[in-house]
C-alpha cells in the first residue's frame, strides 16, 4: 500500500506538473507531493521495522534493512530540497533566468528524478534496477541543461554521454550477470531478481560473475563519481540548478552506489574472494585522493563541494569495500549524513551565489556579517563535511579510519594526505567567504533555511547519539552486506 | 578548597566533574540567550563560571588519593556509549585546569568589552564550551569521546581565536591553527586505530589489555607524538602557536597556552605510560631530543621578539620543550627500571605543567590589561607602565620572577626536581646516554638562563623605563574583578613555590599510577620544610626558609641602615653621567634587547637585514627575524600540494574524447585484470 | 558438437554483424553511418527473430519486432531528419586516421573473442561463440565514440553500443525478460529525443555540432 | 647543635664583614703590581661610611622598585654567605638550598639589579641591564655544568656533602676538577665583573656593563649595592675554596679545629686575591662581543670535566 503511494505520488506528479508546472501554485504542490511520498515512505520503513524485510507484487519489489533507510533518506532529502528550491528557484525566475516552460519542465523533472530514484531503489530486479538509472540519468540531463547557457549545455552534454555509456557498460554487466544466473535458475523473469540470485549466489559461475561485476562497476561507478571515471560530476554540479545539485550530490549518487554494493553482495557469495572488496578499494582510494588534490584548485564554490562529493563517495566506496560489520556500518551512516551535509551545503551556497550574484568563491565574501543564518550554516555545514565532531560525518570517518588502521595500514597515509588537504583547501576557501567584509545584496523572496538547519541538526544528532532502532536498521543492513 | 575536597570526598568527585561542565555549558546557553548583555554576560556568568571551576579542581583534589571511578553516559555511538574514567593522572589535569581557569574566568568578566568582534555573549558559550571540552578530554575513557571533545576543544577555541575575524591577519592565523589541530587529531585517530582491538571497541580498557609488536607500539607512540605535539606546539608543529596566541582575545590566549597546551600533555602521558603496554627507550632519548630542541628554539625566538603576546607564546614553545623533555627523561628512566628516578621526572614534569598553568596564564593577563589601556601589543610603544598600574605591574612582577625561575617561586622548584632528575642519569646502564643525557641537561640550563634574559626585557620594556608615547600617561589600572583574577593566580605561584613538599605529596598519587613508584621519603624525608631529591644529604631546598632568610636579610639590612644611619633623601633628575638632553627614545628598546641573541645564535635564525645606505634621507636599520622551518618545511609542502594538484588538473581536461578514453582504459584494464 | 543449422546463419549474421561495426569504424560519411547503423539493426532482426525461431523463445519475437520498429525504422529516420534540419553537408573527422583506428579495432575483436571464450565454453545456447562477437561490437562502438569529433557520429556510435549489447542479450541469453527488453527501449527512444534536443540546442548556442565547442568546463 | 649554630652566625658575619676587606686586598695588591702605593686595605670600608652618611638623591622617575633592589641584592648575597659551608660543614641554614639555588640566589639579585637600572630609563642604565643579562645567562650554564662535576663525584648537589667527600673521604686526583676550577675562575671572572669581561674600575661609560646598572645610584642605595658586590666576590671565592680546595674545613663537632680553619680561609682568600689582581694586571678588558666566546669557552671546559669525569673516573 504505502509501495503505491510512495511510487505512484512521484509519477502522478511528474506528470501533473508537466502541464501545470509553470502556474504560481507550483511550487507548492510540488513540496506537498513530495511531503506526500515522504509521509508514505515513514510508513514503510516504520513496517519494514517492524516485521522485516518484505516482498511486494510476485516478487518484483523487494524491501529490506538497506534499501528502506535508503528510500527513508531520498525521500527525505527529496521533500526538504523541495522546500529549499521553492524560493530559489522564485529568485531565479526573477532574476529573469527562467521562464515559465523550464520551470515547468524542472518542477515535473524533480518528481520523475525522484520517481527513478525510488523506483531503483526499491525493485528487486537487476534490469529494473538498470532502467530506473538510466532513467535518471535522463531526467537530471534535462534538470542540469535547465538554463540553456552554453556552459550548462556543454556539462549536460558530457554527463549524458559518460553516463549513457557508463551505463550501457552496466548494462552488459546486467546481461551477463542474467546469463550466469539462467543457467542455475533457468530462464524467464525470475532470473534477475536480486533475492533469487542471492539464494543461489554460491553456485553462480565465478568468471562471468567476476566480468559482470567489472563491467557493472565500470558503469554504475561513472555515476558514482568514481575517479578516474568522475569527469561529468564537477561540471554537473557546478552548472545546473542548486536543488539538482544537491540531490545529485545527495541522492544520486548513494543509488548508484547501491546498485554497486548490491552487485557486489552477489560477486563475493560466487567468488568467495575478496575481489570484488579489493576493486572498490582502490576505486575508493583514487578517488579520495584525486578529489582532495582536485578540491585544492577550484575557484567555482559550486564546483568546490563537487568535488568534495567525489573525495566522500570515495571514502564510501573504500569503506564497503574494505567490509566487515563495522566498515559497513560507518559506509552506511557516512552515506546517510554526507548526503545530509552536502545537500544542506548546497541549499546555504545555492543562496550565497544568489545573494552575490556570483558562484566565483573570489567574489562571496563576508557572509556571516549579512545574513548569519547562511554565513554559519555554511560554515557548520563545511567543518561537519570536513569531519569536524561532534557532527555524525566524524562519527563515520572515525569508524573507517580506525578499521583501516586496523586491517589496511597501507591505505592510512593517503587518506591522512587527502584529509588534511581537503580541510586546507575547503576550510580556507569557506572562511573567507563566511568571513571578512560582505559583497552581499537583498533578494526578493526570503530564503528557506529551515531545511540547513533541519539537516545539520539530524547529523549533529548521529554524531553524538545514534537512536537504537536506526542502529539496529544500520546493522542489519551492514550483516546483509556482509 | 579544603571544605570544598571535603564535601566532595563524600559524594563521588566524578560527578561534581560532570556536574561542572554541565553547569558550563548551561552558562554558555545563557550567555547565548542573553547576547548582548554586557553586564549580565561579564558579572553574572563569568564569575559563576569561575566558581564552577574551583568546584572543578576541589574534586580534582579530592579524586586525586581516591581510587578511579568510572561511568557511562547515554551519548556516543551505539556500540560505543561514552566512558568517562576519573584516575589520579586526570584528577591532577583537572586540578590544573579548574585552578587555572577560575582566576582567568574571574579576569574574563572584567576584560570583555562591548564591541570588540563577537558580541559577549557569543563569547561566553564558546568560552564555557572550550572549558567543558577540556575537562571532557581529560576524563574521557574511550577514543571516540576523546576525539570528540578533543576536536570540539580546537573548534571552540578556534572561533574564539577568530572572534575578531575582520582582520586577514586574525583569520590567516585561525586558518593556520586549525588546520594542524585537524592534522593532528588525524594523527591521533590513527594512533587509536593501532591500539583498538579491531572488533569495534574503542574503550581504553580494551586498548590497555591489547597486546602490541614493538613495532606497531612505536608506530602508535609516532603517531601520538605528532599529534600531541602539534597541538602543544612542538617543533616542528609549533607554527600556529605564535600566530594563534596574538590574534586570540587575552584571557582566550591565556587559557589556550595555560590550560589546552596541558591537554596535549595529558594525551602523551595517558597513550604512553598508561595505554601502551610496552615503552622503548629510544622513545624517551627522541622525545628529551626534540624537547630540548624545543625549549632552546622558543626562547632564541622569544628573546628577539617586539610584540608582548608573540613573545609570551614564544616562552610558551620554550616551556612546553620543557615539559617534553621531562616526559622524556622519565621515559628513560621508566624502560631503564630506574623507578624512583623516573618517578622524580614525571613530578618534575607534572609540576612544571601546573606551574606554567599559573605563571604563562597570570602574564598573559597582565599583558591584556596593559593591551586594554594603551591599545597596543608592540613592546616599542610602551614603558613605565608601573608608576600608572602599580597592581598590574607588582603582580606582573612574580610572575616574571616565576617564569625567569628563579626562587623561591614556584617555576624554580620544578626546574630545581628536573636537574636533579638530569643529574642522576649517569646511573644508567647504557653508557652513550649515561654520557649525553648531562650534556642535554645543560642545553636545558641555557634555556632556562635565556628565559631569565627574555623576561628582563618582557618586563622591562613593558614597565619600567619612561613612557616611550604620550598617552601611556593616561594608562589606567586593571579593574577589581582583573584584579581577583590576577591576585588568585600570582597567589598560585606563591603557594606552589613555597610548599613543594604538599604539592609532590599530592602528585604521588599520579607516579603510584604511571611509574609504580612512590617519591614519599625521597621528597619529604627532611620534613615537610625541606624538598629532597632522592635523599636529604643528596641535595634538599627549602624554598620557604629560603624566602624568610631574603626577607630577614632585606628587613635586617634595612632596619640597620635606618637606625645606624638616617633615611633623607631627595628628587632630582636622572642623572645619567651628566648627560644634558634625554629622551625616552634613548632607552634601549626591545629590538635592542633582541639584537645581541640574533648577533650570537646567528644559525638559528633566518635574517633578513635592510642596511641604510649612506645617502639615506632617513637612514633606518632593520633586521627581521624570521623562522627557518616556515621556510625549510611548511612552505615546501605547500609548493608540493600545489604542485601535485596541477599536475593532476590534467585529468580534467575538457574534451569528452579523453574522458571516454578515461572510461575505456578503464574497462580494458580491469578485464585484462580478471583474466 | 556442430552447432545446428540456425546456429550457424547466426553466427554468419554475427559476423556480418561484426563487419558492419567494422565499416561503420571506418566510414566518412554521416548519411551512410545512419545507413550502416540501420542496416545493423536490421541484421540484429534477423538473427533475433532466427534465435527465436530456433529456440522458441516467443517473448524474442516481441523484441524482434521492437527492434525493428525502433533502430530500422525510427531512430534513422529521426537521425536522418535532424541531418536534413541541420543541413549538415560535412563528412565525419576523425581524431586517428582511419588505418589506425582499423589497427586498433582488430586488437580489439581479438582481445574480445579470447575474454568472451571461457564464458563461452560454458553457455549452453546454440548460438554461444556470438558473445564474443558482441562484445567486439561494443568495444568498436565504444572506440567509435572516442575517435569522432562530431556530435552526431558520436551518438550513433552509442546507440551502435546499445546494438551490440542488444545482440548480446538476444543472442547469448535467448533475451532478457520482457519487463527489461521494455524499458531499455523506452529509454533508448527517449534518449534518443533528448539527443536531438540537444542537437537543436547545441547547434542554436554554437552554430555548429563540433564538440571542441565544448570544452570550456575544466581545470585550468 | 650549639656548634653548629655558632659556626653559622660566625661565618656569616665573617663573610659579610670581610668582603670589602677581600675588595681592598684586591685592590692594594694591583696597586703595588702597577707600581703605585694604593690606598691601603681599608679604604673600601672608608667608602661605605662616606656614602651611607650621605643624603640619598633619586631620579624624578624611579619608582619603589629602584629603592627596593639595593636591599634584595644585599639580602640574597649575605644568604649566600649563610650557605656556603667556609669554616665548618655542619650548617644548619645549608640545607635551605643547594648548588643549584645558589645560582638561583644570584640570579634574583642579578635580575633585581637588571631592573632596577632599567627603571629609570636612561641610555645607559637599560644598555648595561642588558649586558649584564646576556653576560649573565652565558654564565650562568657554565657556572652550573662546573657544578655537576662534583655534584657527580659526591652523588649530591649539597655543597656540605661535596665539601666533606672532597676533604674527608681518603684523598683522590679528580682531572675533571682541573677543568671545572679553570672554567670556574673564568666564570666568576665575568660574574663579579673583572677584567676581562668587565672593568669595575672604568670611567668611559660606553664600555662599562656593572658599572651603567647602577650609575642612577647614590648614598645608601650604591653603598649596599657595593658592599653586596663584594659580599658576591668573597661569596665566588669562598664557593670555589670549597669546591677546589676544601681541606681545613671541619666537619663535625670541633671547636678546636675552627681556628685551623679560620687560618687556612685566610690564607687561601690572601693567594686568590692576589692572584686576581696579578690576573687583572696582565690582561686588559675584551670587546663586548667577544664576552660570549670567552664564556662559551669557560662552557665548553666544565663540560669536558664533566665528561670526563663520566667517562674515565667510573
Amino acid at each position: 500500500m504505502e509501495l503505491i503511494i510512495l511510487l505512484g505520488v512521484p509519477l502522478a506528479a511528474g506528470l501533473l506538473l508537466a502541464l501545470y508546472g509553470h502556474k504560481e501554485r507550483a511550487a507548492e504542490l510540488n513540496a506537498v507531493m513530495s511531503f506526500l511520498t515522504f509521509v508514505a515512505a515513514a510508513f514503510l520503513t516504520a513496517r519494514v521495522i517492524r516485521d522485516g524485510p518484505m516482498m511486494v507484487w510476485e516478487e518484483n519489489f523487494f524491501i529490506d534493512s538497506f534499501n528502506v533507510f535508503l528510500v527513508a533518506l531520498t525521500a527525505f532529502v527529496g521533500f526538504t530540497t523541495s522546500l529549499f528550491s521553492r524560493p530559489y528557484m522564485r529568485n531565479e525566475h526573477h532574476a529573469g533566468k527562467l521562464n515559465p516552460a523550464r520551470l515547468r519542465l524542472y518542477h515535473s523533472m524533480f518528481q520523475l528524478f525522484m520517481f527513478t530514484m525510488l523506483l531503483a531503489l526499491l525493485t528487486n530486479n537487476m534490469g529494473i534496477l538498470w532502467v530506473a538509472m538510466e532513467a535518471a540519468t535522463l531526467t537530471t540531463v534535462l534538470l542540469v541543461s535547465l538554463y540553456r547557457t552554453p556552459a550548462s549545455l556543454e556539462a549536460a552534454w558530457k554527463y549524458f554521454i559518460l553516463c549513457g555509456v557508463g551505463i550501457a557498460q552496466a548494462l552488459f554487466g546486467t546481461i551477463l550477470l542474467y546469463f550466469a544466473a539462467e543457467r542455475v535458475i533457468g530462464g524467464g523473469g525470475t532470473s534477475l531478481l536480486w533475492t533469487h540470485l542471492n539464494d543461489v549466489k554460491g553456485q553462480l559461475e565465478p568468471t562471468v560473475l567476476s566480468l559482470a561485476f567489472v563491467f557493472l562497476l565500470v558503469g554504475y561507478g561513472t555515476k558514482v563519481g568514481l575517479a578516474p571515471l568522475h569527469n561529468w560530476l564537477p561540471d554537473a554540479h557546478a552548472e545546473g540548478p542548486t536543488p539538482v545539485s544537491a540531490v545529485l550530490s545527495g541522492l544520486l549518487l548513494n543509488v548508484a552506489l547501491y546498485a554497486v554494493v548490491r552487485a557486489k553482495v552477489l560477486v563475493d557469495g560466487a567468488l568467495q574472494t575478496h575481489f570484488a572488496g579489493n576493486l572498490m578499494m582502490g576505486f575508493g582510494l583514487f578517488s579520495v585522493v584525486v578529489g582532495a588534490f582536485f578540491l585544492s584548485r577550484q575557484k567555482d564554490v559550486k564546483r568546490l563541494f563537487g568535488y568534495s562529493s567525489i573525495e566522500h563517495m570515495g571514502i564510501v566506496t573504500f569503506a564497503f569495500g574494505m567490509g566487515g560489520p563495522i566498515a559497513n556500518f560507518a559506509a552506511l551512516l557516512h552515506m546517510t549524513v554526507h548526503s545530509l551535509t552536502k545537500s544542506a551545503i548546497f541549499f546555504t551556497v545555492g543562496h550565497a551565489a544568489q545573494k552575490t550574484g556570483t558562484q566565483l568563491i573570489a567574489n562571496i565574501r563576508g557572509l556571516a556579517d549579512t545574513n548569519p543564518a547562511i554565513g554559519w550554516g555554511l560554515m557548520l555545514g563545511s567543518l561537519a563535511i570536513l569531519g569536524m565532531p561532534p557532527f555524525g560525518v566524524f562519527a563515520s570517518e572515525f569508524l573507517i579510519l580506525t578499521t583501516a588502521m586496523h586491517e589496511h595500514p597501507w591505505a592510512t597515509p593517503f587518506l591522512l594526505v587527502s584529509l588534511g588537504v581537503a580541510f586546507a583547501a575547503v576550510f580556507s576557501r569557506v572562511q573567507e567567504m563566511v568571513f571578512g567584509e560582505t559583497t552581499a545584496k537583498r533578494l526578493p523572496h526570503s530564503p528557506a533555511l529551515i531545511p540547513v538547519f533541519i539537516h545539520l541538526g539530524l547529523v549533529l544528532m548521529l554524531g553524538l547519539y545514534i537512536p537504537p532502532y536506526l542502529a539496529d536498521w544500520y546493522r542489519q543492513a551492514a550483516a546483509l552486506i556482509g | 578548597m579544603d571544605s570544598l575536597s571535603a564535601i566532595a570526598a563524600n559524594v563521588q568527585p566524578l560527578h561534581f566533574v560532570l556536574g561542572v561542565m554541565v553547569a558550563w555549558l548551561i552558562l554558555g546557553g545563557l550567555g547565548l540567550v542573553a547576547q548582548h548583555s554586557l553586564d549580565f554576560v561579564g558579572h553574572g556568568l563569568f564569575p559563576a563560571s569561575a566558581v564552577a571551576s574551583l568546584v572543578l579542581a576541589g574534586a580534582g583534589l579530592a579524586a586525586l588519593g581516591a581510587p578511579s571511578q568510572a561511568m557511562i553516559l547515554a551519548l556516543g555511538l551505539p556500540d560505543l556509549p561514552f566512558h568517562v574514567r576519573l584516575d589520579a593522572l586526570s584528577a591532577f589535569f583537572l586540578v590544573l585546569l579548574g585552578g587555572a581557569s577560575a582566576g582567568i574566568s574571574i579576569y574574563s568578566a572584567g576584560y570583555f568589552r562591548q564591541g570588540e568582534g563577537t558580541p559577549p555573549g557569543v563569547h561566553c558559550v564558546l568560552y564555557q564550551v572550550f572549558l567543558a571540552a577540556m575537562a571532557a578530554v581529560i576524563i574521557a575513557d574511550d577514543a571516540y569521546m576523546f576525539m570528540v571533545a578533543w576536536e570540539t576543544m580546537a573548534l571552540s577555541s578556534y572561533f574564539l581565536v577568530t572572534s575578531n575575524h575582520k582582520i586577514p591577519a586574525i583569520r590567516s592565523a585561525g586558518f593556520l591553527y586549525l588546520l594542524l589541530a585537524h592534522i593532528g587529531a588525524i594523527g591521533i585517530l590513527l594512533c587509536f586505530g593501532i591500539m583498538q582491538g579491531g572488533h569495534g571497541d574503542y574503550t581504553f580498557a580494551t586498548m590497555r589489555a591489547a597486546p602490541l609488536t614493538e613495532f606497531w607500539a612505536s608506530a602508535a607512540f609516532l603517531l601520538a607524538l605528532f599529534g600531541f605535539g602539534a597541538k602543544a606546539g612542538v617543533l616542528p608543529m609549533h607554527a600556529w602557536l605564535p600566530e594563534a596566541h596574538p590574534a586570540a582575545p587575552t584571557p582566550v590566549s591565556a587559557l589556550m597556552s595555560g590550560v589546552m597546551l596541558k591537554t596535549a600533555i595529558y594525551g602523551l602521558l595517558r597513550v604512553t605510560f598508561d595505554l601502551l603496554q610496552i615503552q622503548l627507550p629510544w622513545w624517551g632519548v627522541l622525545a628529551l631530543v626534540l624537547g630540548l630542541m624545543t625549549a632552546l628554539f622558543g626562547v632564541m625566538f622569544a628573546a628577539v621578539q617586539t610584540d608582548m603576546k608573540r613573545l609570551l607564546a614564544y616562552s610558551s614553545i620554550e616551556n612546553i620543550g620543557i615539559i617534553l623533555a621531562g616526559f622524556g627523561l622519565t621515559l628513560i628512566f621508566h624502560t631503564y627500571n630506574a623507578g624512583p628516578l623516573a618517578a622524580l621526572a614525571l613530578a618534575a614534569t607534572l609540576y612544571h605543567c601546573i606551574n606554567h598553568a599559573f605563571f604563562k596564564s597570570l602574564l598573559f593577563l597582565v599583558t591584556g590589561t596593559v593591551l586594554h589601556s594603551t591599545n597596543t601589543r608592540s613592546l616599542g610603544k610602551l614603558g613605565g607602565l608601573i608608576r600608572h598600574m602599580p597592581w598590574v605591574a607588582w603582580l606582573g612582577l612574580i610572575g616574571t620572577i616565576a617564569i625567569a625561575g628563579l626562587p623561591p617561586l614556584n617555576g624554580f622548584v620544578s626546574e630545581w626536581l628536573l636537574l636533579q632528575a638530569f643529574l642522576a642519569t649517569p646511573g644508567l646502564p647504557s653508557s652513550y646516554l649515561s654520557m649525553l643525557v648531562p650534556v642535554g641537561a645543560a642545553a636545558f640550563v641555557l634555556a632556562a638562563a635565556l628565559a631569565g634574559y627574555v623576561m628582563v626585557k618582557f618586563y622591562g620594556v613593558i614597565f619600567l623605563g619612561q613612557p616611550r608615547e604620550e598617552k601611556l600617561a593616561r594608562a589606567h589600572d586593571a579593574t577589581w574583578l582583573e584584579r581577583i583574577g590576577l591576585v588568585w593566580l600570582a597567589a598560585g605561584c606563591v603557594v606552589l613555590g613555597v610548599v613543594p613538599v604538599f604539592v609532590l605529596g599530592q602528585l604521588d598519587h599520579v607516579n603510584a599510577m604511571l611509574t609504580g613508584h612512590l617519591l614519599g621519603q625521597q621528597v619529604g624525608g627532611a620534613g615537610w620544610l625541606f624538598v629532597s631529591a632522592m635523599a636529604p644529604e643528596r641535595a634538599s631546598y627549602s624554598p620557604l626558609l629560603f624566602l624568610l632568610g631574603v626577607l630577614a636579610a632585606l628587613g635586617a639590612t634595612f632596619a640597620l641602615v635606618r637606625k645606624l644611619y638616617h633615611g633623607r633623601m631627595r628628587r632630582g633628575p636622572a642623572w645619567d653621567c651628566g648627560f644634558p638632553l634625554q629622551t625616552a627614545r634613548m632607552q634601549d628598546t626591545a629590538e635592542g634587547f633582541g639584537q645581541p641573541i640574533k648577533q650570537i645564535f646567528e644559525p638559528v635564525f633566518r635574517i633578513d637585514r635592510h642596511m641604510p645606505s649612506p645617502f639615506d634621507e632617513l637612514p633606518r636599520y632593520e633586521g627581521k627575524a624570521e623562522d627557518k622551518l616556515w621556510y625549510a618545511l611548511y612552505l615546501p609542502v605547500a609548493r608540493a600540494v600545489e604542485w601535485i594538484s596541477a599536475s593532476i588538473s590534467i585529468l580534467q581536461s575538457g574534451r569528452i574524447h579523453i574522458y571516454l578514453l578515461y572510461s575505456f582504459v578503464t574497462l580494458l584494464v580491469l578485464l585484462i585484470f580478471v583474466r | 558438437m556442430t552447432p545446428t543449422f540456425a546456429g550457424q546463419l547466426i553466427n554468419l549474421l554475427a559476423a556480418l554483424l561484426l563487419l558492419i561495426a567494422f565499416a561503420m569504424l571506418s566510414q566518412r560519411r554521416v548519411l551512410s553511418l545512419i545507413y550502416l547503423f540501420a542496416w545493423q539493426g536490421f541484421v540484429l532482426v534477423l538473427s533475433t527473430t532466427l534465435v527465436a525461431y530456433s529456440t522458441g523463445q516467443h517473448h524474442l519475437y516481441y523484441s524482434a519486432a521492437l527492434t525493428l520498429i525502433l533502430k530500422v525504422f525510427a531512430l534513422p529516420w529521426i537521425l536522418h531528419r535532424l541531418i536534413i534540419r541541420l543541413n549538415i553537408k560535412w563528412d565525419v573527422e576523425t581524431l586517428i586516421n582511419i588505418p589506425t583506428t582499423m589497427l586498433l579495432g582488430i586488437v580489439l575483436v581479438i582481445f574480445a573473442f579470447n575474454l568472451a571464450l571461457p564464458i563461452s565454453q560454458l553457455a549452453s545456447t546454440v548460438t554461444k561463440n556470438t558473445l564474443g562477437i558482441a562484445m567486439a561490437c561494443v568495444l568498436l562502438a565504444f572506440l567509435m565514440m572516442i575517435t569522432r569529433r562530431k556530435a552526431v557520429p558520436q551518438v550513433i556510435g552509442f546507440l551502435a553500443i546499445e546494438n551490440g549489447l542488444f545482440f548480446a542479450a538476444t543472442s547469448a541469453t535467448y533475451g532478457m525478460p520482457m519487463v527489461v527488453e521494455f524499458g531499455v527501449a523506452l529509454d533508448v527512444l527517449v534518449g534518443t529525443f533528448i539527443f536531438g534536443i540537444f542537437f537543436f540546442q547545441i547547434r542554436e548556442t554554437f552554430d555548429s555540432l563540433d564538440i571542441h565547442h565544448l570544452e570550456k568546463l575544466k581545470e585550468d | 647543635m650549639i656548634h653548629s649554630i655558632f659556626t653559622q652566625l660566625l661565618q656569616t658575619l665573617l663573610i659579610v664583614g670581610l668582603a670589602p676587606l677581600l675588595v681592598g686586598w684586591v685592590n692594594q695588591c694591583r696597586a703595588w703590581l702597577q707600581n703605585k702605593s694604593g690606598a691601603g686595605v681599608l679604604q673600601p670600608y672608608r667608602v661605605l661610611h662616606k656614602l651611607f652618611n650621605k643624603d640619598a638623591v633619586l631620579a624624578d622617575g624611579a619608582s619603589p622598585l629602584f629603592r627596593l633592589a639595593p636591599y634584595v641584592q644585599f639580602g640574597c648575597m649575605a644568604l649566600v654567605g649563610t650557605i656556603v659551608p667556609v669554616l665548618a660543614t655542619d650548617l644548619p641554614f645549608a640545607a635551605a638550598a643547594d648548588v643549584i639555588a645558589l645560582v638561583g640566589l644570584f640570579a634574583l639579585a642579578r635580575l633585581f639589579a637588571a631592573l632596577a637600572a632599567m627603571d629609570v630609563g636612561t641610555a645607559f642604565g637599560s644598555m648595561g641591564a642588558r649586558r649584564e643579562m646576556l653576560v649573565a645567562c652565558l654564565a650562568e650554564p657554565a657556572l652550573l655544568m662546573v657544578f655537576f662535576t662534583p655534584s657527580l663525584i659526591a652523588q649530591s648537589t649539597s655543597l656540605p656533602t661535596i665539601v666533606e667527600t672532597l676533604a674527608h673521604r681518603e684523598f683522590v686526583l679528580y682531572p675533571s676538577l682541573a677543568f671545572a676550577a679553570i672554567a670556574f675562575y673564568m666564570v666568576s671572572l665575568a660574574e663579579n665583573a673583572r677584567i676581562p669581561v668587565d672593568n669595575p674600575t672604568t670611567h668611559l661609560e660606553l664600555t662599562m656593563i656593572h658599572e651603567a646598572m647602577i650609575l642612577e645610584y647614590s648614598a645608601r642605595h650604591l653603598a649596599l649595592i657595593e658592599w653586596a658586590s663584594a659580599i658576591k666576590l668573597m661569596n665566588y671565592s669562598v664557593i670555589g675554596i670549597s669546591l677546589f680546595l676544601p681541606w681545613g674545613i671541619v666537619e663535625a663537632e670541633g671547636w678546636l679545629l675552627i681556628p685551623v680553619a679560620l687560618a687556612a680561609l685566610f690564607a687561601k682568600l690572601l693567594a686568590g686575591g692576589a692572584a686576581l689582581a696579578l690576573l687583572e694586571t696582565l690582561s686588559a678588558k675584551m670587546r663586548i662581543f667577544r664576552a660570549p666566546e670567552f664564556l662559551g669557552t669557560a662552557f665548553l671546559l666544565a663540560v669536558l670535566g664533566m665528561l670526563i669525569r663520566l667517562a674515565l673516573e667510573k
